[in-house]
């Protein structure tokens, strides 16, 4: 794409979509979905009883090739995930966690004081933190002190695929860190969702449920790739400002019929004004 | 003497060791293990040892979002 | 793309994305864009003087290997649009027209009554007709009555960039009719408006100010192309309802430290309900 | 006599034909020709009798949204 | 309220609210929703079968001492909208007429074509005709060519409650045509739709369903009243224009326990800056 | 108004307004605009220098007769509210203070951790804490849990007049705690936007910039008692269904010049359906 | 004879008027009157003399939106 | 000796009370005092003897949103 990549804790990333793992049909359907959407990571969960039976979803993901990025979904407190991330670390053996601290079970949001206690205690651990939160600058400020290096702020609540349902806090938050990696994860549903945050200037996108819950989970990866990549093209090419007033793309001067004597009778003339 | 293993009460010879303990779980690979909610690296199964009613926490890749 | 290509009178097109030759800063950038678009049609226009100098404008249109669709723009009335269609015809030896009948000169919109009366004749005289319409049912289902096989609602007015305003009565215009192509034209801005409109199941998109007027035209025609497929596949790949209440991606069964014993020891468990 | 080209009086020997004013104006190519609002096919250039103020068009491809 | 108020063919209204009698419950809960509203104007239709039987609409209707405005609601061409309008001149005794010609019987959108003819036949007969439109700016100017004094856009369809849903050009019609009176006739459901196309400056809005299907219509019909009335009086009180940036109302200046000396000791200050 | 009114703290308040004192451009206005909004509370705040010249901001507060909520406005810390707070106490004689702790100088958000430890701590004090918050529900669980027995959500940053920008998370804070009392604060600009939050269920709003900055305060505080009034009304009115299909509000029955020989020649027939 | 009132096929006598009909039918009050989709005036119903397979129209003020 | 009244450097002679303070400064009424960031009631001004260095804040009622 001829420009640099995103570059995270350092790893230079070959895409800018993270895909999620979990409420695919089928071990087949998540591997055919992982080539389409090509995603720079794959997100995880460390649970008690193995991943899926027969091809171990271990071998699924090495034969992925893909860098993974454990979660701590689910975590209620903040002492919850960091054990969590701990046993991840040494499953995984990875320093990234994708940091979940969960403050209310119905909205899934974030909870902004455990998110920050547990981002602390992990940078002190060595952990790579990529925090899901809200769009609250004051959250991501403290991330941020805590050592964060990215910020995952949430489109919209977990699974529900509104797309970005609060725009013009989630893009001041954008222009207000301008320098800060920022992926947008959780509640985008479509690929126009994924194309509009790239087009604000967000870094990438993570998704699972939009793409899991597809009726063709293959063919929406794809869409997805094809989205991010576009958004991001769009945000790098300077798009067009928004106008209140129509203004004609075909030229007016030299229309047939008119009166309009002005343009000389056959000199040529350079059309696009 | 009893620990727990993901939350199930398992009774297991005394001056069992974690790696004992493994042997009879025998969970799939790969996984990895808490005891009493600290991670014991691989390394360590055969030294640690287990005393009734520690929590073994025994967990392996899993989907997720 | 393995589906059936998008097929307007009896022509089977290559790309759903068609582009406008108008408001590019030099030829070249023209050239490459178009390259990059890879749209299956380009628009052009008829006008009393040369279109650009040196490499004749001429040369660029064969060149591309386009289909080219002539418009009306600038047209206030029926009559009008009709001379400048027959000229259209005569000058570019082809039966398409894409049919523009002004109706306000601030905010360009199609005038109902002489766009009607225009498609009317124009279907008489053997042209495959285009119409740049509203998302007024009347005015599109008097257009098809006309003759006319295909639609081109607006999604803003022309030149404006906003995207798709009015979009709950652009989608049910689109549902009403499911076996009209129709093709948004008109007020695009940004990549995710077109990814947004073929999202739902609009046929295809029309743009130039959007790619002419960005920054960087070429990456931005690189980009729409992107969004186009990516818009399509999406609404082929049957996309996630959004939801209202949150649900976690990640399964919860399972979850380490939990007092939750029911998950059986060590039981391989198939994690993906 | 005298015709409008493109809106523009324009003096030309008396019974020319649209191929003599075409001559004289030398339009770049690729053009197209309408008299009085009526489209005059290629073949007919040298046919068409102009008349003292006829209208004539005379078009060529432009840029177009 | 101290403004002069609206008039519509000469006749100064008392208030800027329609009501329609469509939809209620029963007859005394359309009278008490009447004095709620206290509306300028009350829309009826002409029926084959008789009002509401025992109390008959026809004595609801005089004892409501209001102007009534009877419509051609459910025609389908401009004839039968026209013959409709004569027998309702007959019936009330009125010059007025809501012209209704609807385009299609599923989103009962106006037919701008069968609109246009009847309201020049309708003037022409010297109806004072009140055009149920859409916001065309086209299809106005014609309605206001043919000697309609009034435009009466929708907000959205009929019976829908959605509200102003193409927002942009419903404004762009109302500042488009400044002196015009138009009153937002179908698809208001909450007193804060109403409140907002009277900021726009709408002249009026007429509403039925929206009170007669309330659980309690006359405490929504009191609602709307206020609803109109706070809309106007925004719109005449020259609202804050919407800022990107956070302004303290607060002053600054003087905070305690701050070492911004600059405040003189105790010399009194002008606090609003 | 016929319902039981809004109690904050024990107190039965006459209306659902709050208003802030802030910006107008005299006292005489300030006064005017009091009484035309006729409000529960008025906001204030402490200041090293005295209010308003000549007749003093004390009188003007003392005769408006209001209920005085003092602001802790621009404090960057919990202490620094905290202490504010106590000097308001002393100074107001009231143990009512408006929490607000800023997160950010250029959004003026809340910031959540400053704003929990300070309510914790006027809690204790014997402060009732109006706490103004963002839409979070994490951070409004621990102000209630703090003490907190009233929250004030933002609709948008202080003093932008958007409106409320995230209303879909606004609606589901309001839906998620049903019995807590809930007023709108910071970032009403219009009416519309006042009877908007009312209808959602909100209990009041608190508003400031939106009248001072008005260039008819008074008229503007009218129009915002209106609103709220209106907003409150339709919410407890129950309000139609927004639907996706029309729905003719006259009925169809009975049309004349049509075939429909089902109605019985003349017998009556209730019109209602 | 037959005339249809709202699409009623309805006999009456033979050379009828509509004031006839009307005491006939004997429509609620207030009504208005139409006769092959001409609007007769009150004033008009006595002189009103009805054919053979008219169609007669009699509205009444309802509800309407 | 010095303190600072609302951040401005303030001379008063030695023992001097609040009470003497506020004679001396005599803010409009009505306000409120804090002496090193302690509210100091209305009623404890005499009996609150200030030291050099206190830093007292002086309030008034001010406009607020």
């Amino acid at each position: 794409m001829g420009e640099k990549p995103l570059t995270l804790y350092g790893q230079a990333l070959a895409s800018r979509m993270l895909l999620g793992t979990a409420r695919y049909d089928s071990p087949s359907v998540l591997v055919d979905a992982i080539a389409a959407a090509d995603p720079a990571m794959l997100t995880v969960s460390v649970r008690r009883q193995a991943g899926v039976a027969g091809r171990t979803f271990w071998n699924l993901l090495r034969e992925s090739g893909r860098t993974i990025l454990p979660n701590t979904a689910g975590c209620l407190s903040a002492q919850e995930a960091v054990k969590t991330a701990c046993l991840a670390r040494e499953l995984f053996d990875t320093k990234r966690i994708k940091l979940e601290v969960i403050g209310d079970e119905v909205n899934l949001q974030p909870d902004p004081f455990g998110l920050v206690d547990a981002a602390i205690e992990l940078v002190r651990l060595g952990f790579q933190v990529f925090p899901y939160c809200t769009e609250d600058w004051v959250v991501c400020r403290r991330l941020l002190d805590a050592g964060c290096e990215v910020l995952m702020p949430w489109a919209a609540p977990i699974g529900t695929g509104q797309g970005p349902r609060n725009p013009r806090a989630l893009r001041e938050l954008r222009d207000h860190l301008p320098t800060v990696p920022m992926i947008v994860d959780a509640g985008i549903g479509l690929p126009s969702h994924a194309c509009q945050v790239m087009e604000w200037g967000f870094d990438g996108v993570l998704l699972n449920t939009a793409v899991s819950r597809a009726l063709d989970p293959v063919k929406m990866a794809s869409a997805f790739a094809d989205a991010i990549r576009s958004g991001r093209a769009g945000f790098k090419a300077g798009p067009m400002i928004s106008q209140d007033i129509a203004t004609s793309s075909t030229p007016e001067i030299g229309r047939p019929f008119t009166l309009d004597s002005t343009a000389p009778a056959e000199a040529p003339m350079l059309t696009s004004p | 003497m009893f620990v727990t293993v993901n939350g199930q009460k398992t009774s297991l010879p005394e001056l069992s060791t974690l790696a004992g303990l493994l042997r009879q779980v025998a969970p799939a690979f790969p996984f990895a293990v808490a005891r009493n909610e600290e991670v014991v690296p691989r390394e360590s199964y055969e030294q640690c040892r287990l005393q009734p009613g520690d929590a073994i926490e025994i967990v392996h890749p899993a989907a997720g979002g």
